[in-house]
């Protein structure tokens, strides 16, 4: 199980042939990649991406945890990415693997909904109109209660 | 009791620091709360809504409710957007 | 929208990347593979795809617009092989591409569940004790009623 | 009527060939496959419970009840087992 906060870029594929290799005799892999989108008007130059150093890698093997007891994954990795981004850059990535394909898909589908309102990033915008945080949704709480 | 408070986000912005030591005799963190306003109208600001606010004590997620104990980390910052 | 019906083996890591980066301004990759899984006793030696030339293409472009016709999706696409494979080697993958993580998910949720059972593949396996053609599980008809 | 059937999976294994052209007057697929049945013991073994069958019409999923029409191509197979 492997948790990475990492200034640095991730190359996605590369990451999932990586977690595919580690794998012993399995049967699904289901993986998910956050990327910084532009705005409707193509406005944004930057994303800064703030976490709190310590709560997130306990807030995120947490999350993971709760993901391995609930579903039979032989494995599940996440790697999240701070600092500042441009648009089209990736953010994030999780990766699930099971026999079945339902965990693996329900497993990954879990991680993000925790990662999205669980673990401590906060995200800001920076546009040609000014610097702005995103604020958290409504439906991204509201996703926690499918679980 | 001395206690490491941390701030995040726009949070931080408003408070204008990203950490600090305060010597406080708070029982609970809304205590806590209650003092750092009455300090000075940064705090105030900062505060003025606390229902928007979330709070980790040694970096698990706690209630305004929560007693502070032996905690030595608190930290406040708005609704996570992560992911 | 890419579909590829193919003996060769693909690369997961690297179809990943190209469909990655054949997308304009999206925020969510989902990606899904199916690989072949050994049986509890370890006696696989091969399993052998069948599959029918020209409904295939069909079935798979008709699965694929469905899902595009259902979610909003910039994009989306699958690979799978036929032939002989060994344990391990990876039969297929879809992707999708989305603004959002939710229509992602979903889309491959769906798109994994309709090529179970609409897409004419047919699976052997051939063990230690014999051949033996793999049986339609009743829980994935059942799948399809989910949507 | 000159038609195209095929098999596929265990029902090739059974009826011994991929495929073959059928001179016939069935108007449903139920009528095609009580032809195929009277022929010869190994249709008879190959279509025992059709119920546990498909057909594809032209490449299309059809029903044992639906026309054939001027369907060319008609194919019989086990259910699917893809991904």
């Amino acid at each position: 199980m492997m948790i990475r906060v990492q200034n640095a870029p991730f190359d996605f594929g590369q990451e999932c042939n990586a977690f595919a290799q580690a794998q012993g005799n399995i049967g699904a892999i289901v993986s998910f990649c956050g990327i910084v989108r532009n705005n409707d008007t193509g406005t944004l130059h930057r994303m800064e991406i703030e976490h709190y150093p310590g709560m997130t890698e306990r807030a995120l093997d947490k999350i993971a945890q709760q993901a391995r007891a609930r579903w039979s994954l032989s494995d599940c990795m996440i790697i999240h990415r701070y600092g500042t981004l441009a648009p089209e850059e990736l953010i994030m990535m999780v990766a699930t693997a099971s026999a079945h394909r339902a965990s693996a898909f329900a497993a990954a589908d879990f991680l993000m909904d925790y990662l999205k309102s669980r673990a401590p990033f906060w995200k800001k915008e920076i546009t040609e109109q000014g610097a702005e945080w995103v604020a958290a949704k409504d439906s991204d709480e509201d996703a926690l209660s499918r679980w | 009791m001395k206690r490491e408070i941390l701030y995040f986000a726009w949070l931080r912005e408003r408070v204008g620091l990203p950490r600090e030591t305060v010597d406080t005799e708070a029982r609970t963190v809304a205590e806590l709360v209650a003092e750092l306003v009455a300090r000075e109208d940064r705090y105030a600001l900062a505060f003025s809504d606390p229902s928007t606010l979330r709070v980790a004590l040694d970096q698990e997620l706690g209630e305004f409710a929560t007693p502070l104990g032996d905690t030595r980390e608190i930290a406040f910052f708005p609704p996570m957007t992560g992911g």
